[in-house]
């Protein structure tokens, strides 16, 4: 393939990138935005709350805090199960916080956050080791342990894959083929800003490395099938009634719109 | 009555996880409600013809009416946390008693007819059609939940099968499809009163031959009230502790202190049962319905406060719900919670000094304590988070000098269910009901071979029935189960206020 | 489900009590008795027959301790507890005792 | 063929997302987006080449060579990699008019710091080494690295 394919071909590539990540984010957002507002519009007529249970919002707080951050139940309930998974969300995190570099223009922000991402690089980096090890320990129980191999469908081994996927591609990139990262952060900006006429100039379309467009394909799939999958458990678990509610039921009458409408409009 | 056919599962030399064994339990079956008793309850008769549209819009209704169910049906990722914390699974090992299993008999349909990847991809993400199978697979498993709640414990999102299972038990009555032992029993509540169905004059014979019993026994006029209007307090026991042993030793406890108390207080006939079934079926209509008779018998009998007897779901909906449904409760009492355990009444009274116990009337029995699912898992005790395990113990230790607790891992929030509740009570589920109590019978075992422990006491009318029935297939007595009030009632000393 | 006694048909529910509660003679009592592999004795029928009487005046039967008192009174208190009721109706006197004198299954938290 | 179709397709698309601003018409431009703008190098390495390698591969890959050369040098004590940082920074990094060298700690002015301060990568290789030419050091160095600079003109030397 001699140059001008190769320019014609990112020039595909970039615009196909650029429009997929437009529709994935569009998808991502309008569908968890729905799924949360779902959530919120659907009401909880009833005080489940698994205690012993916080008396109080502040208390309330603190339990999630320790589900969300610490995994708290799982911890009870499985060893290892905790160990992979807070394994590799605690990787993912980092690894999402390393890659903010491609989102945040230096002389967008004042230097000591960019101070920040750039101290996160190296954590971030070898974070994706940990993650792949977490994935990889997640997948092997799915495999190996019956009563999980019972429960778990295609989509569960192939949400994994994904992430495999993902932490794999980028993974070679850091380490084993590269990529231009600030070609590739050019074409980021430019795609987050909408300043689509760049992507005429060479400098700010899409680097032509393979592995790049595999990560970002698989990125951009991930983000499509977050709102339809049970990647919805990320929204969800702040939405879980068993934990999020206050044990204050004798204390405070609490009734749901539809239950007063039901049964107590007629009699007042 | 045939007799079993089916092996006692053995106890586990140190708790393995069992290995799954699919469909051992997909015959275990409960009988199906009569067309009379549906009616009654609001359901159609029997199975409608166009059952499958009936149940997917019904699916479709508490959707839209429960956040619990739609976030609990989205949530789940499948980690497998859940999947050895069932003492259903535990003793059968049938996987779709794994929690986890058996959300996803909903589950797959609830993908299927609600979710985008279900209805384009249903092989992809495991959705399935809502097949005459499948709606016998919802009846049969959903009816082998005793909804204990103790995977919710567990699961990092707190998703709880016993949400899910009163979800597919109400969707199950919607099509005409509703379980015999649940239904029976709200219609009767409907009809009579209570569970059992014992009319206002059988109450009043059997309480007055039980102080005719007290009296024998004490020489101690102890009084069993019923239906006295100004009453301080209305009384509102499981209808099984008039009825059955070891629960009427129970109610005897319950007289003993109020008599000491010097509070006047008084049962009702037209409330005269703690237990509500309609939780069981998940039906907030017919749980509303049978709380509302507690608020009449209230207000008609002029009391200032209400007090539940040993009865674990019963306290779950008085604690949780009884507010909501029947409530605002502005005509009670406010210095004392609304409503009040038992427990938590004879706890203050100890607190205060005003009982006078004789530990050593209960010198003969080394105790532990069940803690009984839905009043661990589901409810308080008293002001702080975890009284429910704290006050019934302190009850206890206040009466016996011998008191041991179970395994760790097998108390407080981490109980396991007795193997009977949440509507499994019936003789069909015999085997259901063995099975599911092997791990509580472990740990009793445990404790037995530790600290000679001769009697467990519980505050739940269906654990002490489950308990008595099927504690001597694992070689135990069934005077061995006691309820806490008779420990309460054994060492209480009365009329030494009077004096 | 349903019996044959003396060439009569009784109908039974599924959990075999008398779906029909005026169906009853002693004659299906023996059938059902025979069912659970049981002869009914004299002191069977003691039981049976204060079930039945107490049926009629209070719409239920008895609790067991009222159940006990009643046959100690009558048979003396040797015979008033539960082991004896137990000893003759093996799956309880509540449920299997009720069942042969025809009454409807009590149900409950029991 | 093939790329032919491509470039159309992609020039549809591109078309596409142009109409969909509101200042189309508008002449191309970088807009607020900014791409780092490194100072010119003194020399090119060859008429064919500006630099040792081409451009594409330094960019990916100059890290890389930079870290064998660091691995041979330090840890088995030999001079042998075709690439030298001193080489790098004496043809890149250039003084203003005053004769002053851009920091490598802070700015964007500085060859290396141009990009990497861009996309938060740090550069530890000046905790040891100079980060511009050293003027006071002997011809020898010079020398030493146009042997070097001659010796990578050789084809196939690269790794």
């Amino acid at each position: 393939m001699g140059g001008g394919n190769k320019e014609a071909l990112m020039g595909f590539w970039t615009t196909f990138y650029a429009l997929s990540f437009y529709v994935a984010t569009l998808i991502l957002i309008l569908g968890v935005g729905y799924k949360i507002y779902q959530y919120t519009k659907t009401p909880a007529p009833l005080k489940i709350p698994t205690t012993p249970a916080p008396l109080t919002t502040g208390g309330v707080v603190i339990r999630m805090l320790l589900e969300v951050i610490l995994f708290k139940s799982l911890f009870r309930s499985n060893k290892w199960i905790w160990l992979f998974a807070m394994i590799f969300h605690g990787a993912l995190w980092v690894i999402l916080l390393r890659h903010l570099r491609y989102f945040i223009d230096p002389q967008w922000v004042i230097y000591p956050i960019w101070e920040l991402v750039e101290l996160i690089q190296p954590f971030g980096k070898y974070a994706s080791f940990a993650m792949l090890f977490g994935l990889l320990g997640l997948l092997a129980r799915r495999l190996f342990v019956e009563r999980m191999r019972y429960i778990s469908s295609a989509s569960d081994y192939l949400m994994l894959v994904l992430l495999l996927v993902i932490g794999v591609s980028g993974v070679l990139m850091s380490f084993v083929t590269r990529t231009d990262i600030v070609q590739f952060k050019a074409f980021m900006l430019s795609v987050i800003s909408f300043q689509w006429q760049n992507f005429e100039l060479s400098a700010y379309q899409m680097p032509p490395d393979s592995m790049l467009l595999v990560h970002l394909a698989a990125v951009i799939l991930l983000m499509i099938v977050f709102p339809f999958s049970k990647l919805l458990h990320a929204p969800g678990v702040f939405f879980s009634p068993g934990r999020n509610q206050v044990d204050n039921a004798r204390e405070k009458r609490h009734v749901a719109p539809w239950a007063i409408k039901q049964f107590e409009a007629p009699q007042t | 009555m045939a007799k079993a056919k089916f092996e006692t599962p053995e106890f586990r030399p140190y708790p393995v996880i069992p290995v799954i064994k699919p469909g051992v339990m997909k015959d275990s079956r409960s009988f199906v409600s009569k067309p009379g008793m549906q009616e009654s309850l609001g359901y159609p008769g029997e199975l409608v013809d166009n059952w499958q549209e009936v149940a997917i819009n019904k699916l479709g209704e508490l959707l839209t009416k429960y956040r619990s169910l739609r976030v609990y049906l989205d949530t789940c990722v499948k980690c497998g946390s859940c999947t050895d914390k069932c003492h259903y699974f535990i003793g059968t090992n049938d996987p779709k008693n794994m929690p986890v299993g058996r959300q996803d008999l909903l589950r797959q349909v609830y993908r299927r007819y609600f979710t985008l990847a279900g209805k384009l991809f249903p092989k992809l993400v495991g959705a399935k059609d809502l097949t005459r199978d499948m709606l016998d697979d919802w009846y049969n498993y959903f009816h082998q939940c005793s909804q204990c709640r103790r995977c919710s414990v567990y699961c990092p999102y707190g998703i709880d099968t016993a949400e899910i299972s009163m979800a597919a038990r109400e969707i199950l009555d919607a099509v005409g499809y509703g379980q015999k032992y649940c239904n029976e029993i709200i219609e009767k509540v409907y009809k009579i009163g209570n569970n059992l169905g014992l009319p206002g004059p059988a109450i009043r014979n059997t309480l007055e031959g039980l102080e005719e019993d007290i009296k024998d026994e004490t020489g101690v006029d102890v009084r069993l009230p019923l239906d006295e209007e100004g009453a301080e307090v209305l009384f509102v026991p499981p209808s099984a502790d008039f009825f059955v042993e070891p629960h009427v030793d129970g109610l005897i406890g319950y007289g003993k202190v109020f008599h000491q108390s010097g509070i006047s207080w008084t049962m009702s006939s037209h409330a005269s049962e703690a237990g509500n079934f309609g939780m069981f079926i998940g039906s907030y209509e017919n749980m509303r319905r049978v709380s509302m008779r507690i608020r009449e018998a209230a207000l008609d009998l002029k009391v200032k406060r209400i007090v539940f007897g040993e009865c674990g779901h019963a306290w779950r909906v008085a604690y949780a719900f009884l507010n909501t449904l029947a409530g605002p409760f502005d005509f009670l009492d406010k210095r004392y919670p609304i409503p009040q355990h038992i427990c938590e009444f004879t706890y203050d009274l100890i607190q205060k000094g005003a009982l006078k116990l004789d530990k050593s009337a209960n010198d003969h029995r080394r105790v532990t304590y069940h803690d009984s699912c839905n009043v661990a898992r589901a409810t308080r005790m008293g002001h702080k988070p975890g009284g429910q395990f704290v006050i019934p113990r302190e009850v206890i230790k206040a009466c016996c000098n011998h008191f041991y607790d179970m395994p760790s891992d097998t108390i407080y929030d981490e109980t396991y269910c007795c193997g009977g509740g949440g509507g499994l009570l019936t003789d069909e589920l015999m085997e259901v009901r063995v099975k599911g109590a092997l791990p509580r019978m472990e740990a009793l075992k445990q404790v037995t071979d530790d600290h000679q422990v001769t009697h467990m006491a519980t505050i739940c009318a269906i654990c002490k029935s489950q308990f008595t029935k099927v504690v001597p297939y694992y070689g135990f007595d069934m005077d061995q189960i006691i309820s806490v009030h008779q420990l309460v009632g054994d060492a209480i000393v009365l009329n030494v206020n009077e004096v | 489900m349903a019996i044959d006694v003396n060439g009569k048909t009784v109908d039974l529910d599924e959990e075999g009590y008398l779906t029909d509660l005026k169906d009853w003679n002693e004659d299906v009592a023996k059938v059902l008795a025979s069912q659970d592999e049981i002869e009914l004795t004299e002191s069977h029928w003691e039981v049976v027959k204060f079930l039945r009487d107490y049926y009629d005046e209070y719409q239920i039967a008895p609790a067991v301790r009222v159940l006990t008192k009643a046959i100690g009174k009558k048979l003396g208190k040797d015979k008033g507890n539960s082991k004896y009721l137990y000893e003759l109706f093996p799956y309880g006197p509540a449920k299997q005792a009720c069942r042969f004198a025809g009454l409807p299954k009590p149900t409950g938290c029991i | 063929m093939k790329a032919r179709y491509l470039s159309i397709l992609g020039k549809l698309m591109l078309g596409l997302l142009l109409s969909l601003t509101v200042n189309a018409a508008e002449p191309v431009t970088s807009g607020s987006v900014t791409i780092p703008n490194p100072p010119k190098a003194k020399t090119n390495f060859s008429a064919e080449q500006p630099c040792v390698e081409p451009i594409d591969v330094m960019r990916r890959s100059h890290g890389l060579f930079l870290k064998h050369s660091r691995n041979d040098t330090m840890r088995h004590g030999m001079r042998t990699s075709n690439y030298s940082l001193v080489t790098c920074i004496n043809c890149h990094v250039t003084s203003d008019e005053h004769g002053n060298y851009p920091s490598v700690k802070e700015g964007t002015e500085h060859f290396c710091r141009s990009c990497h301060s861009y996309a938060a990568v740090t550069i530890d290789c000046f905790q040891c080494h100079a980060s511009h030419p050293e003027e006071v050091i002997s011809s020898k160095v010079n020398e030493v690295s146009s042997i070097k600079l001659d010796s990578l003109g050789t084809p196939n030397t690269s790794p």
